[in-house]
């Protein structure tokens, strides 16, 4: 890679704020993070942190009048949040795709499998006509469509979960886009469809060498896919560090209790959970320290008071984390 | 009947008429039993018919075929005062804490209406076991009585619909995916509490739900369905350990594992889709995705057998236990 | 789709059976007797008798309603009473009139109630979409007699713009046609408008939320495309019901609004059979428009079919 | 899903044992207040009409005709004479008896309908649905026509005719929401409990549906006014000399060009009416909590 050195998208300081009636609600508060050309990064939170709503403000998808986005959001040298509609416009479906959760309201219900494909293609690549069948054929038939001639003239609701879910990816990979944004794209499916959207996401990302953030509310799924990890609560990253280092090495308290929170297979039956007491705070008025302080079993005075930052833990700086009293980490003297 | 069988579910059917004569078979011949004290989860995919069979022990409706014997009684053949009888000692738990709560009504007729509809006791009577009965979940009554559900978040909500499931002291609780709902963190807690109640109330309970990592942390013994069929019943460990039916093995191979070095290779990922119940296949439902099916399993339906003590499988080619014995598909239990 | 379409027809037959019996049925068990209206209180028993015999009127219900369906469905409605005309002549005579007027109307209402739908969901919230609502609670609240005879105040009496009363043939003077029913067409349009733009409208803005909108988005195209190409269509299920019941109140607007502006369509003729007791007029006025609302609301049907490939099933 | 799909507002309750969370409730405003002024003033006239002093509604006066508002007749009188303040006041007795009591009657019977048919599904629904259809095969005012030509306009009849026309559409919105709430698992709660369905019907379903419904029959309460309005304006409500806001349009209407003020001051009344009537309905749909609910 000529560029390799630098990010293909560089998120800083990032804030989306919704506009509700109880006032603003902080969805998203000050996120940076980078994901570089063919890497996969992951989005892990609860729902109400925030990652969907900072998916949807990477590409701007969120309605200007209820919301207000500050920061900076770099793709390959250009910042998102300022450029121009019509440019934007050309980014997204092109440089950018999205995958939604549900790909039962993903695709439009009154429009036929092989329209919605074409349309992405005619937009982008000015395909049209037979051409643009032809392609849509092989996109569908590189996402493992059985039938995909086919399924050119189906509605979505002809289709099964895992089918839609595929017509959904064969849209977002149309164009070749540069980096993929999989907003939690197997949380309405079953445990053996999932299992295959990920692999068909994972083969497809290694193919085109597309950097991919994967969003998910579950830790298994990040585990197996990502090569870094991020920790979303409250609107805030609250750990970040490659997928090993996280899962190998975890130091803040929120990472470790939603692991340890979580049934194990391996673990014998009435394992006893350790759960997180207590809820995530309301993001229209956030505790003024630390936002996991409330839940938090080693919270102190300064957790209260003062807001961690996110700090490296490391020597090269890749593993990092917002917390006063971190975990202690088995390779670390702390 | 031993008495520790506390509820038999005895070639269980569910069938629903469909326009222009068709019919789909939600639940086909499933038989299994819960004893006394025990957690039953059972487990399967969406469309499995796990649900329906929940339903149908609760007589909402009455099972098509089959029987469901509750404390020795067949319950479809108990009058209506006896059933309602039968059903304090009978509770259900549901998946959407905040859809199984109405929401114009008050927290304390919430958890009361099970006696009332009962006619259990009189308005002291009542007051003092609904009091009881919000203590035990965790939750004030003084704080909570006179709210509305949606003044609750989710968890708070499963709490309520819990204290009112518990309120007549039933002998067995279904919860119906209690904890899909929910987030982790929270599932977490509801889980635990589950626990507890069981202990308190001297609960049995069947658990219901498509996830097995949970299903095996709170079951004694687990039941995998697919397509309207029982495919495996055995101790929750045991089950684990050795899954005999390949489906078994591919559902527990698809479960994400929280470790970035745990090898996935597609072989494990099952393939292709869940047939339509409607027109389901020939022989055994599960050969259109199994590694294993050979044209034996599209021409006959594999029967459900014991192949050690408690564990039942429905295969003609279950797969090799780690002892190293292989069970012929031959030789019948 | 076929068999959805066979499926509509079988039912359309019914309906129709239905009303025609209906219509027959509301002129015939009702209490009163026709001969005694037609011929007034101090009639003498023999005169009754005759009329009576005259009309049909002594033979059994079955036989006349029997004898009824095979006119009606051979286009012949009997006579008028009091004119002793064919009353399918009268009707063929009036229908133009009110066929142009309702299309004219139906078709003003939908041309409004489309854009302004589409751009107040687009924008909902916004001062264009305040002023809208406003507007449409406004309208809302007025009838149609109360637009019609301020829209002829305004235009035809005080700025004398437009005729106030009259009507000529299209095929006489098409300008001067569409002038005398242009405050017509648009009373019932405005009339109609409100309850079209705020279907369309709220069911817009719930699509807009859908994350199939929000998928569009992400593929980059662009605003008209989405709104137009995607939204338009899931949000105009209700809208296409709606507008075919929305005739019921269109006919209730024409038989007003002819009335008022001297139009000589059904409606008119209509009321004024009314006046008349000329029982055999009404019938037939009512079994034609009812045909022609179910008709109308058949053809719905099938366009709600095309819309939404959903139903087809 | 919408765009806040990840909206933390969602679970932001307060825990049990922290301070119990107001409910953000916004005040009904005036765009409630006045209109209910206007409507209880209205209903307040109409009720005592005949304690008060005005005039008589149907007596002429050769001395007074056509005049314009002053301080005798606030109002003005028409071509025969009669005060129209007092007409516009008598009139409304019957905008208001018909307004009231149809609705009234088309929604106990939608309700009983909408309700049973949604409730139990199957065959019960397929046939109250086709009821339902054939009226609505119909264009309601053809009916009222049709019948008030036979039997003679009255406010009884009316009343009936209007009340049963308005079943179907209340029957659809008792159904649709009964639907809704139906599939809620509270309804299978109570079943498992052993509730009775007349228990469920009416404990669990009817506080649900009876909110979305009652907003609902504002709204026809107004359609009906103008209905009313209508078929008073074609003279087939109450016969004349008795006032209806709608025949006094239409006697008015004659005189449109010289008199205006005599169609447009009842015309101005009903219109107020209805707005009031409109504008409370919106401002109660907006205070209320409708989640899930069809309207």
């Amino acid at each position: 890679m000529m560029d390799a050195g630098l990010p293909l998208l560089e998120v800083t300081d990032l804030a989306t704020h919704f506009h509700t009636q109880r006032g603003l609600l902080r969805a998203v508060d000050g996120v940076s993070f980078s994901v570089r050309r063919g890497q996969t990064l992951g989005i892990v939170g609860e729902s109400g942190s925030g990652k969907s709503a900072l998916a949807r403000t990477i590409i701007r998808i969120l309605s200007k009048r209820h919301t207000t986005t500050t920061g900076r959001i770099t793709f390959e040298g250009r910042d998102l949040l300022t450029v121009s509609e019509p440019d934007m416009r050309d980014i997204r479906g092109r440089d950018i795709a999205m995958v939604f959760q549900d790909p039962t309201s993903s695709l439009n219900p009154v429009k036929q499998v092989g329209v919605q494909i074409e349309e992405v293609l005619a937009r982008h690549l000015g395909l049209r006509g037979r051409a643009a069948q032809t392609r849509a054929i092989e996109l569908l038939t590189s996402v493992g469509m059985p039938l995909p001639q086919e399924r050119l003239h189906q509605y979505p609701h002809q289709l099964s979960g895992g089918m839609r879910q595929r017509v959904a990816i064969a849209i977002a990979l149309a164009c070749e886009p540069k980096l993929l944004i999989a907003d939690e794209p197997t949380t309405a499916l079953d445990v053996t469809i999932q299992a295959q959207i990920l692999d068909l996401l994972h083969r497809r990302q290694k193919a085109h060498h597309m950097a991919m953030i994967l969003i998910s509310h579950d830790l298994g799924v990040v585990a197996g896919y990502t090569d870094t990890v991020a920790v979303m609560y409250a609107g805030q990253i609250v750990e970040q560090a490659s997928t090993r280092s996280l899962f190998r090495n975890c130091r803040m308290p929120y990472t470790a209790a939603l692991m340890r929170s979580a049934p194990n297979l391996s673990d014998p039956p009435h394992t006893r959970l350790r759960a997180i007491t207590g809820r995530p705070p309301d993001m229209v008025l956030p505790p003024p320290g630390c936002r996991f302080e409330p839940r938090c079993d080693d919270a102190t005075d300064i957790c209260r008071n003062r807001r961690p930052a996110l700090s490296a833990s490391d020597a090269d700086g890749t593993h990092r984390y917002a917390c006063w009293h971190p975990v202690a980490s088995p390779g670390a003297s702390a | 009947m031993s008495p520790a069988e506390l509820l038999v579910v005895d070639d269980l059917s569910v069938t629903y008429a469909l326009p222009r004569g068709r019919q789909l078979i939600a639940v086909a011949n499933v038989s299994f039993t819960v004893h006394k004290g025990e957690t039953l989860g059972l487990v399967g995919e969406s469309g499995c018919g796990k649900s329906t069979i929940s339903r149908a022990i609760m007589q909402l409706p009455p099972p098509t075929g089959g029987a469901v014997v509750f404390e020795g009684r067949n319950l479809a053949h108990l009058d209506t005062a006896a059933l309602r009888r039968a059903r304090t000692r009978l509770h259900m738990i549901f998946q959407d804490p905040i859809s199984s709560l109405n929401p114009h009504r008050k927290v304390r007729d919430i958890v009361a209406e099970p006696l009332a509809i009962a006619g259990m006791g009189d308005a002291e009577d009542r007051k003092r076991r609904v009091r009881a009965a919000l203590e035990n979940v965790g939750l004030d009554p003084d704080q909570v009585m006179d709210r509305r559900p949606h003044e609750f978040s989710g968890g708070q909500c499963q709490r309520i619909a819990i204290a009112r499931a518990l309120v007549t002291e039933p002998q067995l609780v279904i919860c119906d995916e209690p904890v899909s709902a929910l987030d982790v963190s929270v599932r977490a807690q509801i889980l635990n509490f589950l626990e507890d109640m069981k202990a308190h109330y001297h609960l049995t309970l069947l658990f219901i739900s498509h996830d097995l990592a949970v299903v095996k942390n709170i079951s004694d013994r687990v039941a995998v369905m697919y397509l309207g069929r029982l495919c495996e019943l055995a101790p929750s460990a045991r089950l684990y350990e050795a899954p005999l039916h390949p489906y078994t093995a591919a559902l527990m191979a698809a479960i994400p594992v929280m470790d970035p070095d745990r090898c996935r290779s597609p072989s494990h990922l099952l393939a292709g889709e869940l047939p339509s119940p409607m027109n389901p296949p020939s022989g055994c439902r599960f050969r259109t995705r199994c590694p294993r099916a050979t044209p034996h399993c599209a021409a006959h339906e594999p029967e459900w057998r014991e192949t050690e003590a408690g564990h039942f499988v429905a295969c003609h080619f279950p797969l090799v236990a780690p002892q190293g014995a292989t069970i012929s598909p031959a030789r019948q239990p | 789709m076929t068999s959805y379409v066979l499926r509509k027809l079988l039912r359309l037959g019914l309906v129709l059976l239905v009303v025609a019996a209906a219509s027959f049925l509301l002129m015939n068990l009702l209490p009163g007797d026709v001969a005694l209206a037609l011929l007034g209180n101090e009639a003498t028993p023999e005169a009754v008798a005759q009329v009576r015999a005259e009309l049909g009127l002594d033979q059994p219900l079955l036989m006349r309603y029997l004898h009824w369906l095979g006119g009606f469905l051979c286009g012949d409605l009997g006579r008028s009473y009091i004119t002793q005309v064919p009353v399918m002549e009268s009707i063929l005579d009036r229908l133009p009139v009110t066929i142009e007027l309702m299309l004219l109307s139906q078709g003003l209402a939908l041309l409004i109630a489309v854009p302004t739908g589409v751009l107040c969901a687009y924008k909902a919230g916004s001062r264009i979409d305040q002023l809208a609502n406003a507007v449409g609670l406004f309208l809302l609240a007025a009838p149609v007699f109360i637009l019609a005879i301020l829209l002829m105040f305004l235009f035809a009496l005080k700025l004398r713009w437009l005729p106030s009363t009259g009507y000529v043939p299209f095929m006489t003077d098409p300008v001067r046609n569409l002038a005398h029913l242009a405050l017509p067409a648009l009373a019932i349009a405005l009339a109609e408008w409100p309850s079209l733009f705020a279907v369309l409208r709220g069911d817009m803005i719930k699509t807009l939320q859908q994350d199939y909108i929000a998928l569009a988005k992400a593929k980059g195209l662009g605003p008209a495309f989405i709104l137009f190409r995607h939204a338009l269509r899931p949000s105009s299920f209700t809208l296409v019901t709606l507008s075919g019941l929305q005739i019921a109140a269109t006919i209730a607007g024409a038989l007003v609004v002819e009335t008022i502006f001297g139009l000589p369509g059904i409606g008119r003729m209509l009321t004024g059979a009314v006046y008349n007791r000329d029982m055999m007029l009404v019938q037939g006025c009512v079994a034609v428009i009812s045909v022609g609302y179910v008709l109308i609301n058949f053809g719905v049907d099938l366009i709600y079919a095309l819309l939404d490939p959903r139903v087809r099933q | 899903m919408n765009a806040l799909a990840d909206d933390p507002g969602h679970e932001t309750a307060s825990p049990v044992g922290a301070t119990i969370p107001m409910r953000v409730r916004d005040r009904l405003g005036l765009r409630f207040w006045l209109p209910a002024a206007w409507i209880t003033m209205v209903v307040v006239l109409a009720a005592t009409a005949s304690l008060l002093p005005l005039p008589s509604p149907i007596e002429t006066d050769f001395t007074a005709l056509s005049n314009w508002p002053d301080r005798a007749h606030w109002f003005g009188t028409d071509q025969l004479g009669r005060d129209i303040l007092s007409r516009a006041i008598f009139g409304a007795r019957i905008s208001l008896t018909v307004g009231l009591l149809a609705p009234a009657l088309g929604l106990g019977i939608g309700m009983l309908l909408g309700m049973t048919a949604g409730y139990f599904r199957g065959r019960v629904e397929i046939v109250i649905g086709a009821a339902m259809d054939a009226v609505m095969a119909f264009p309601g005012i053809l009916v009222v026509l049709a019948v008030t030509a036979y039997v003679g306009a009255s406010v009884p009849l009316l009343v009936i005719l209007l009340g049963v026309l308005t079943v179907p559409t209340f029957m659809r919105v008792a159904r649709a929401n009964t639907l809704v709430f139906a599939q809620h698992d509270f309804v299978l709660a109570a079943r498992a409990m052993g509730a009775t369905h007349w228990r469920v019907l009416s404990l669990e379903l009817l506080p649900n549906v009876m909110i979305p419904i009652l907003i609902y029959a504002l709204l026809v309460v107004s359609r009906i006014i103008v209905v009313e309005g209508v078929l008073s304006f074609l003279g087939l409500s109450l016969p004349a000399p008795w006032p209806t806001w709608g025949n006094m349009i239409a006697d008015g209407q004659v005189e449109l060009a010289t008199l205006p003020y005599i169609p447009f001051i009842p015309a101005a009344l009903m219109f107020l009416t209805v707005l009031s009537i409109n504008l409370i309905g919106e401002r109660l749909r907006a205070r209320t909590d409708l989640r899930g609910s069809v309207l």
